[in-house]
């Protein structure tokens, strides 16, 4: 059965899912592996959202983290106040998923700008709740694709940190990174390639990185999409808003 | 949904209050959950600290029983009636034993239960200045305003290892909808280690997700549900019954002499096996005098988005 | 028309509510005062309670600050938290009721403890939030039945402060006190006699009084009870709870 | 009960939005108040700035009509789609002037609002260690924390000189009702000034008082009523209709063309001499198609105590 490279990373992300309890989701293709997760693996996992829905489960394909469908049956709907203060900050979010503009070898995240600060080549969206997320989340795991301009030596601008050592969070950074071409662990804080997407070889891998990429010892190939994984994934999706 | 977590009180207090615990049993004369109280009693819990803004006459029978060793508080009385002669007792008389007193005021204990449910260090008030309440406590310290205004004074958090929680509504998985005061409820519950919820009646999920900016307490953070109705009797539950402003009158006579108080505990706790067996004794005649008629409120539309 | 002292108290009280706002009640007296202000001179008066509650309208007597009734029919009921940082810290309440055990001649209050803080002779209930009400309300109104034993010299203990200064809070302190033998205002600080109930002398006041009572040069007897006034009040306790 | 407080957006925005303001305009996603915007746009008001977590196609608007100067935020782009153009020229290319930023995370934006809220010089939080936020921002300061345990961050109060606030339901005295996703619409009302309330119906005193728990803001604080059903259209009103997707994605377009976009605001903003006339130009066709279904929420019972 064939699939796209944003089904692979939807399903490789799911899968890492299993046993997690509260997870904090954000838009797309985070949504995307949640719910598919907790449709196939991880029945009690929990969908928080920054706009303050705990416990969602959205009759439709959510378009925002503030989608009217999360609201509606959802266990609690509470204020940003509560959320980030009595859960984030509490530490009851086992994982939280981040996006990244670009991102550098110990995970540290740029969603705020290309060039400099003050006067910036382009000016991006900024922290939202991220920089609070990656510092109080037990586990990040970061979805983005990779290319030389994403996957660089340094970046532009530390929104949210990695692993750059002491943080007044309590949680433990980024632990897995998700791209379309394959997946990312950290060693001793350093991203290192565990699993190679099917038909994605090393050089590309090292040629989509802006350093030296570290491999594990034991990489392999990510098992393929089941069919049962892209049904339930495309029935999630079914106009392919995300699934492009 | 969610499995079940529905239990006996006398199952989740056994299991989940060892001796010697920190707990909260908050409530603002609403929702003071006195089925709880009754039950550490009955199944002689030792050593145990109440967090308590306002220990009342929960506090005064669990004292005289010999359950708590310490308060944290801010107000400490049988509200519109006067003292606590047990707590009296054994505050001015070390009768029959000393009793361990941490002392804030209203904030600050809500102050204390909101940094431990931020996973804040310390959270700032303006409060205390010029009162002896710090000379008193030195927990409460003044902190400087990094943007160079005068200091205030902050105090640290407080993280129960239990906290009991009386709520209208809850379903199996926990999930908890309060009106009416909602006091400190909810900060004490996320500030806790072990949350134990009890309600006057468990309710569908459906019910539940109906209306979820009603829920105070997601069940995300709790540990047993118990359902106990009237568990709040003598005080109240909004909705369901009135408060029992006649037995605080009459608990003031009762506590001032230590036989008599024994006697209470003895006919309304040891000897009763649990809090229905308490609910039937007090009667239909008391209970409908104390019953709440109807004012419903107006439905609000989440509309269905599907 | 006869009265008690008690109404005297309570109607002394509610004459100085003529257009306050916002209202921080005390259960009994206070409650009273406020209501029979509300009914006769105040309709915009706003009856706010420590409990959380926000324009009540009870249709009984509250036998306490936390009475359902005063919830049923209420503007808004919100937390304690709310209440405190969002109404009071923030500087909303213009009249606040405290009572007390022992007072001063600054207007400092004591509802702790008689003796000795380690070893009281007399366990008094603490603050509640009377600390925080004293600082942060603009102005304090205390109600409190005068005696020697009342009116010290010395306080045992500084529950909520007067005027001693410069303080954390934005509140101008006590401005009225109300006893059953006069009411005070504070000049410079000072607690200072400027009405005398119906039929108490000064002397009476400097018996009941642990120092020397300033009076204000143009000290008045204070205007007895309307008619209007009394059947309101007695309509307000018909069964005489607090109106002993 | 209390006096009306009912009164026109022009009335409402002319009198209590002086030019130089300081204003926020907040709801998450939800409740996003496009109605006074496009009365500051029409009014052509001068120098604002705007206080809002998420500055979005309501930004990209008053920044190319030129009505702010300033933006204080924690998120900044078209949800789901992509960047506000408007608002990237003026940043990134001072065209055709340039805009401050003062910028924070969201819960950093939402510590600032409580702060003012509550009257308290600071806020605590558990944020920034190792990101460059602080060193882009001064005013975000670290603080020890007076227990002896590791610094945290803090960020100073926010007291906007007005808060515009849209919600579902407000009595004639502003008493006003939110259901669904509340984002920190509360805190920038107590932190302000000036408070307009903007809702999709006023209801009766009766309505609101059925249910006391459910009131967001109280009349207590609030300066104007405005009635503007379908006020916060492309975005949503939780049971009255569902956010517009379509228009976000068609403002991409709109947003990248000066040209259109200027087009856009004088077709949609100062051609029509108020919102009504805005959602009578969308059309009953576009209205349908956004509108929501019902699903009640379950009554709860306060009780009659009288």
């Amino acid at each position: 059965m064939s699939f796209t490279a944003t089904e692979m990373m939807v399903v490789a992300a799911a899968r890492q899912l299993s046993g997690v309890r509260n997870c904090f989701v954000g838009i797309g293709i985070p949504n995307l592996a949640c719910s598919l997760a907790k449709r196939l693996i991880a029945p009690d996992l929990e969908l928080i959202y920054e706009s303050g829905v705990v416990g969602a489960d959205p009759a439709r394909l959510p378009l925002s983290i503030g989608d009217p469908s999360l609201v509606v049956g959802a266990r609690s709907v509470t204020s940003m106040f509560d959320l980030f203060s009595f859960y984030l900050q509490r530490g009851l979010i086992d994982v939280a998923f981040l996006g990244a503009a670009q991102v550098d070898r110990n995970g540290s995240i740029n969603t705020t700008v290309l060039g400099s600060y003050e006067k910036p080549a382009v000016r991006l969206p900024g922290s939202g709740g991220a920089v609070e997320i990656a510092l109080n989340a037990d586990q990040v795991f970061i979805i983005v694709n990779q290319s030389p301009r994403t996957f660089v030596e340094k970046l532009d601008f530390v929104t949210s940190p990695g692993h750059i050592g002491y943080r007044t969070g309590r949680g433990n950074g980024p632990a897995l990174v998700v791209t379309q071409m394959g997946t990312y662990r950290f060693v001793s804080g350093e991203m290192t390639l565990t699993s190679l997407h099917p038909g994605v070889t090393r050089e590309q891998v090292f040629e989509a990185t802006g350093w030296e990429m570290a491999v594990d010892e034991d990489v392999v190939e990510t098992d393929p999409p089941r069919p049962g994984e892209l049904d339930a994934l495309r029935h999630l999706d079914p106009d392919r808003v995300y699934l492009k | 949904m969610a499995n079940s977590k529905v239990t006996s009180m006398r199952e989740a207090v056994g299991s989940l209050v060892p001796d010697g615990s920190v707990i909260s049993i908050e409530g603002f004369t609403h929702l003071i959950c006195f089925a709880a109280g009754h039950e550490l009693i009955r199944q002689r819990k030792q050593d145990l600290t109440l967090c308590r803004l306002t220990p009342d006459v929960i506090a005064d029978q669990l004292a005289a029983a010999g359950v708590i060793s310490g308060l944290v508080f801010s107000w400490l009385g049988n509200p519109g009636v006067g003292s606590l002669h047990a707590v009296r007792r054994r505050i001015e008389g070390s009768d029959p034993r000393p009793i361990h007193l941490e002392e804030y005021s209203h904030f600050g204990m809500v102050a204390r239960y909101t940094a431990g449910a931020s996973g804040l260090p310390f959270f700032p008030l303006r409060s205390y200045r010029g009162s002896d309440l710090p000379g008193a406590n030195p927990k409460i310290v003044t902190i400087n305003d990094p943007y160079g205004g005068e200091p205030v004074y902050a105090v640290p958090p407080l993280n129960p290892d239990v906290s009991i929680v009386h709520v209208q509504k809850a379903s199996a998985g926990g999930d908890a909808q309060v009106w009416g005061i909602p006091g400190c409820q909810k900060e004490s519950a996320f500030a806790a280690g072990r949350v134990i919820v009890v309600c006057e009646e468990v309710v569908s999920d459906e019910t539940i997700r109906s209306d979820p900016n009603r829920t105070l307490i997601p069940g995300t953070i709790v540990d047993a549900v118990v359902e106990a109705p009237g568990g709040c009797h003598p005080s109240y539950a909004q909705g369901y019954y009135d408060r029992d402003n006649p037995f605080y009158l009459e608990w003031d006579a009762i506590s001032r002499d230590p036989d008599l108080l024994d006697a209470w505990l003895d006919e309304w706790v040891y000897s009763l096996k649990d809090h229905a067996a308490y609910r039937e004794k007090l009667g239909t005649e008391r209970w409908s005098a104390l019953s709440a008629g109807d004012a419903l409120s107006d439905p609000v539309n989440y509309g269905d988005y599907s």
